[in-house]
């Protein structure tokens, strides 16, 4: 990788890097395979010494043009695709995606579905960001956390197996509801795993919240301001961590959200210590949410009557979610029929990695490192 | 209508740009705006001022010609804006990444997909699609699926609510 | 043949054995222990619980070709790694483990090891430069700054045992400890002595010359086969030798309860010790995440030498005064 | 958390290195978590969803399929190839070819939902693995007269 990179970097054309203002300087291709990248996304840095001077994300290598699959497909058809963006919290897209159409076409879902629906987002948001919390964790170079937090991400995958028949991309929300219902087995084993991820939380804090070496490795790191998230259009707990207590399902609440008792977890310095906070806490709101969700489990049908073959009225409808990495939106252009006649995908990561050259001037390479990972990136996400 | 809403709007409309209510539950925004290019960038930085977020920039290829559709909301409330705008004759228009920088990426997607040119942008280069697509542009539609602006207009709710009950018994 | 040559021809093959077979042991230990850290078996298909797996890999290793990089230098690449291996076989030759098992016995065996430890750094420097990659000169950068700094408080804390011996012999160092052991009256010495240990073997939380997640591999990104495992070996051996000199310093050499064992005892005792060091390494290097490399600095030039210093001083002085 | 001073950092730091050196010695003694897997196996949920399969039906003997299409027509990514011939002196069409093409299908679920007649299920099958495209073009009638010969063979018996 770095040998190759010589004379390959200047043939890049991107502008920032084409003139090397100094000698001492030199570039460094992080990525596309490198082991903290997460996926493929290369990072051409220019370094003097250790010291990043300017990082220059280059992505697309796992680009699928996923908008134009959109256009070209019945509506329905691309529900599978949308569990293959975010593969690491697939559900908060096919929450947006399916709500989108049931506000377009103004199709009212069955109460006991919306809160099937909570109930496995949150438990897809707990899984992503037990899956973020070892990444980030072995990206620092500690290599234990990510197979205590997988061990409880089994848990509850195979509650999520358990009803919507994978593990890992989902395609369980229907346009009108779920397409299959939770049963008494599944209340009991979520009941259990929150439970469990209670006693959990020890280990976690004790292993990495209060270790010196992690503190001092994330704390003042990759300060990310309240007008830098502004300007950038950062959302999600890494907005959360620079202290703005903004998330969709308060802010514009969708689905049954309105009706459980929960908290936004704010940080105070936007650094990645407070981000990584942001999410720990966040695990335990979703828990409080499934909590009440349970607590609160309406009887029903879970899929309501939706037909088979609709037709979409002509106009745009957008339609928000808070995924695990932040805002997403799906904004819909309509000209009847039932193909799309556009589908924008804002897709959360997309806006919080480009914050990146601005984010790590003058930055260690360690630091860039342990900043990156606590973006909690998915990098096919980004690319689409 | 929050405070700092009504603010933003009397605002928008000091610059003489025209703000349209929209109904939440149907469309999932609370303004849609239709400007003219040359407006972008005063609503860009009115925008920043009064503290919305950047939502997403896209395009939308119509007749008579591509729209770029801007979507910013606010960390504070609920309160999303739609802002279409119509490129020049020449296929370009202003960018607004000096304005929000987390434009950058998305006006630079949006010229690989459909060859719009952002005027002084600082580095418009593939982004998504390799080095060597840059006339790819895949998101431009055929002429025959290609529809007018108003065709894909909001139709009125009046007219709309028959059609999505129907649907419904179907 | 003279017997005297005879004798040295057996000590250098054993002793190269001997550190096969430790890196082959520590290798297993590392996989198994870290495998049970993180709750999983670990090594279980070559032989029981996976014993012979490590002999399979040295195997695999063997047959693989060393790919040399276009652009580097060919010489100096495949030399750094029989650089890096020589010198940390030496240490070996002259490390007690039982009161009679010893190759050399020398005066100054402990400047000895400390002279023969240090070259490492010349391989590693020597590796990340013939490699013409940029990760391994970074961890090139990194690894020289760093054994560089830690020689510092690594020799400061032997220099507090070695005021209260008076010798630089591994054996008259263990005969000192005829009553206590040294940990007893040097407690700080030990730990300043094994966190620079830690440091200058390149071990987790300090491995900085190799951080994976940041330069891939450092210095060892570009070898392959035997050129790895030669490190690889290096790596573990050096490690052994830093216990072994922590465990004659401080924990009492081969002494220890007599067992119904023999000449064996010593062995026993000397072996059970490194080895319990050594576990402690490898539990804190499943642990905790790897420290940046200013912090590894500061932490080396803020606490590690005005600690080991003071505790000099508090010595010298203690020695002069009883 | 900051401003600890000199002497307060060096203890919170040992304290907090010990307290995480105290987890990892004590989760190192817990029963191990991981399954070896190819000697043991996990119990797979009955709802897994794995790639479609037909239905058996005990009491005809074969499958309720009735060549309506509407699964292949919902498919995503048309890798269903339903095709069926009308006998004589039959009502309706029987079966002729089910084919799925495994290497396009998303596991989405549409096929199995939209059929009316039940005809389709998802198979319990995870351990696939093959070395060509090929292997993963399956054809769902064989792959049900495998899992049931005889009832099937005695139907097809008559052709």
């Amino acid at each position: 990788m770095g040998n190759l990179v010589g004379d390959n970097a200047v043939h890049v054309d991107l502008e920032p890097v084409t003139d090397i203002p100094n000698d001492n300087h030199f570039y460094l291709n992080m990525g596309p395979q490198h082991p903290s990248t997460h996926g493929v996304l290369r990072v051409l840095l220019e370094m003097d010494g250790e010291y990043v001077v300017e990082a220059q994300p280059v992505l697309g290598y796992g680009h699928r043009m996923q908008e134009k699959m959109a256009e070209h497909k019945n509506w329905m058809a691309f529900m599978p695709n949308t569990g293959r963006m975010d593969y690491a919290a697939a559900l908060p897209y096919n929450h947006g995606y399916v709500a989108l159409f049931e506000r377009l076409c103004g199709i009212e879902v069955p109460a006991r579905a919306e809160y099937i629906r909570v109930i496995t987002s949150e438990l897809n948001r707990i899984v992503s960001h037990h899956l973020w919390i070892g990444a980030m964790l072995l990206d620092m170079g500690a290599f234990t956390p990510i197979l205590y937090t997988f061990d409880d991400r089994e848990q509850v995958l195979d509650i999520l197996e358990d009803v919507t028949g994978s593990r890992l991309t989902y395609c369980y929300f229907r346009v009108g509801g779920v397409c299959k219902d939770i049963d008494d087995k599944f209340i009991e084993k979520t009941r259990a795993f929150i439970k469990r991820q209670r006693e959990r939380f020890t280990i976690y804090n004790d292993l990495i919240t209060g270790n010196i070496i992690f503190i001092k490795r994330t704390e003042g790191v990759g300060i990310i301001s309240p007008d830098m998230a502004r300007r950038y259009g950062i959302t999600g707990p890494v907005l959360r961590g620079s202290g703005i207590a903004y998330d969709v399902r308060k802010n514009e609440p969708y689905s049954v959200y309105p009706n459980f008792d929960f908290e936004i977890p704010v940080g105070q310095n936007g650094d990645s210590y407070d981000r990584y906070m942001v999410r720990l806490l966040e695990i335990e709101q979703s828990l409080r949410i499934i909590e009440q969700a349970l607590d609160q489990l309406p009887e029903g049908p879970f899929l309501g009557k939706a037909p088979k073959k609709m037709k979409m009225p002509t106009g745009d409808c957008s339609f928000t979610v808070e995924a695990a990495r932040g805002e997403l939106t799906y904004y819909l252009v309509s000209g009847g029929g039932d193909i799309p006649y556009r589908l924008k995908i804002r897709v959360p990561s997309y806006s919080n990695l480009s914050v990146l050259p601005e984010l790590c001037q003058s930055m260690l390479l360690s630091d860039l490192v342990a900043a990156m990972g606590s973006m909690d990136l998915v990098i096919p996400e980004i690319d689409r | 209508m929050h405070p700092a809403t009504e603010k933003l709007v009397s605002a928008l409309k000091e610059l003489s740009i025209q703000v349209d209510n929209c109904n939440y539950e149907e469309r999932g925004y609370h303004f849609e705006i239709d400007l003219e290019a040359d407006k972008l960038r005063v609503l860009a930085e009115c925008m920043l001022a009064q503290e919305m977020f950047l939502g997403f920039v896209g395009g939308l290829h119509v007749k008579p010609a591509i729209e770029i559709v801007y979507q910013f909301a606010s960390f504070e409330r609920a309160c999303r804006f739609v802002v279409r705008v119509p490129v020049a004759a020449d296929n370009s228009i202003p960018t607004i990444s000096d304005i929000y920088q987390g434009a950058n990426w998305h006006e630079r997607e949006t010229r690989d997909f459909y060859g719009v040119n952002f005027t002084d942008h600082p580095n418009l280069v593939p982004l998504l699609l390799a080095e060597e697509d840059v006339d790819l542009k895949p998101l431009l539609k055929k002429d025959e699926d290609l529809k007018e602006s108003a065709e894909l207009r909001w139709a009125a709710p009046v007219e709309e609510k028959p059609e999505a009950e129907k649907a419904e018994q179907g | 043949m003279p017997p005297e040559l005879l004798r040295m021809i057996i000590a250098a093959v054993l002793v190269v054995a001997f550190v096969f077979l430790n890196a082959m042991i520590l290798g297993y230990m590392e996989r198994k222990v870290s495998a049970h850290i993180q709750r999983r078996p670990g090594l279980m298909e070559v032989g029981p619980h996976g014993v012979l797996q490590l002999l399979i890999d040295g195997l695999k290793l063997i047959g693989k070709q060393l790919v040399v990089p276009e652009g580097s230098n060919k010489f100096l690449f495949r030399l750094a790694p029989v650089l890096s291996f020589a010198p940390c076989v030496l240490p070996f030759v002259v490390i007690p483990f039982s009161k009679k098992l010893q190759i050399v016995s020398m005066d100054i065996s402990l400047i000895f090891i400390l002279a023969m430890t240090s070259i490492n750094v010349i391989a590693i420097l020597v590796a990340g430069w013939a490699s013409n990659n940029k990760y391994s000169l970074f961890g090139t950068f990194r690894s020289v700054a760093q054994a560089v700094s830690y020689e510092i408080p690594m020799l400061l804390s032997i220099l507090s045992v070695i005021l209260v011996t008076s010798t630089f012999s591994l054996s008259g160092i263990i005969a000192a400890q005829k009553y206590y052991w040294f940990i007893l009256i040097q407690p700080l010495a030990f730990i300043i002595y094994f966190i620079s240990g830690m440091a200058e073997t390149n071990r987790a939380p300090f491995d900085m010359p190799e951080a994976e997640s940041e330069l891939t591999a450092g210095f060892h990104t570009e070898y392959s086969g035997m050129g790895f495992s030669f490190f690889f070996l290096a790596e573990y051996a050096n490690m052994f030798t830093v216990c072994s000199i922590a465990t004659v310093l401080f924990l009492g050499g081969w002494k220890g309860i007599p067992l119904p064992l023999g000449d064996y005892t010593g062995i026993f005792w000397f072996m059970l010790k490194v080895y319990g060091l050594l576990f402690v390494m490898i539990w804190v290097r499943w642990t905790f995440p790897r420290v940046r490399f200013d912090q590894l600095m500061t932490f080396c030039w803020k606490y590690l030498i005005p600690f080991a210093l003071a505790n000099l001083l508090i010595t010298a002085v203690l020695v002069k005064l009883i | 958390m900051n401003n600890r001073g000199y002497f307060g950092e060096l203890w919170f730091g040992a304290k907090s290195l010990l307290i995480g050196l105290n987890v990892t010695i004590r989760e190192m003694f817990k029963p191990i978590v991981t399954v070896q897997y190819p000697r043991e196996e996990c119990e797979i949920t009955p709802n897994y969803r794995g790639h479609v399969e037909l239905v058996f039906n005990l009491e005809t003997g074969g499958c309720d399929c009735i060549v309506c299409g509407m699964c292949a027509k919902a498919c995503p990514s048309d890798c269903l190839v339903v095709k069926g011939e009308k006998k004589e002196g039959e009502k309706r069409k029987s079966l002729t070819v089910f084919k799925l093409d495994f290497t396009k299908c998303s596991l989405c679920g549409s096929c199995v939902e939209t059929c009316p007649k039940g005809a389709l299920d998802y198979s319990q099958d995870y351990n696939i693995a093959g070395f060509t495209r090929e292997e993963f073009h399956y054809d769902l009638i064989e792959r049900l007269e495998r899992r049931h010969p005889q009832p099937l063979a005695a139907a097809a018996g008559g052709n």
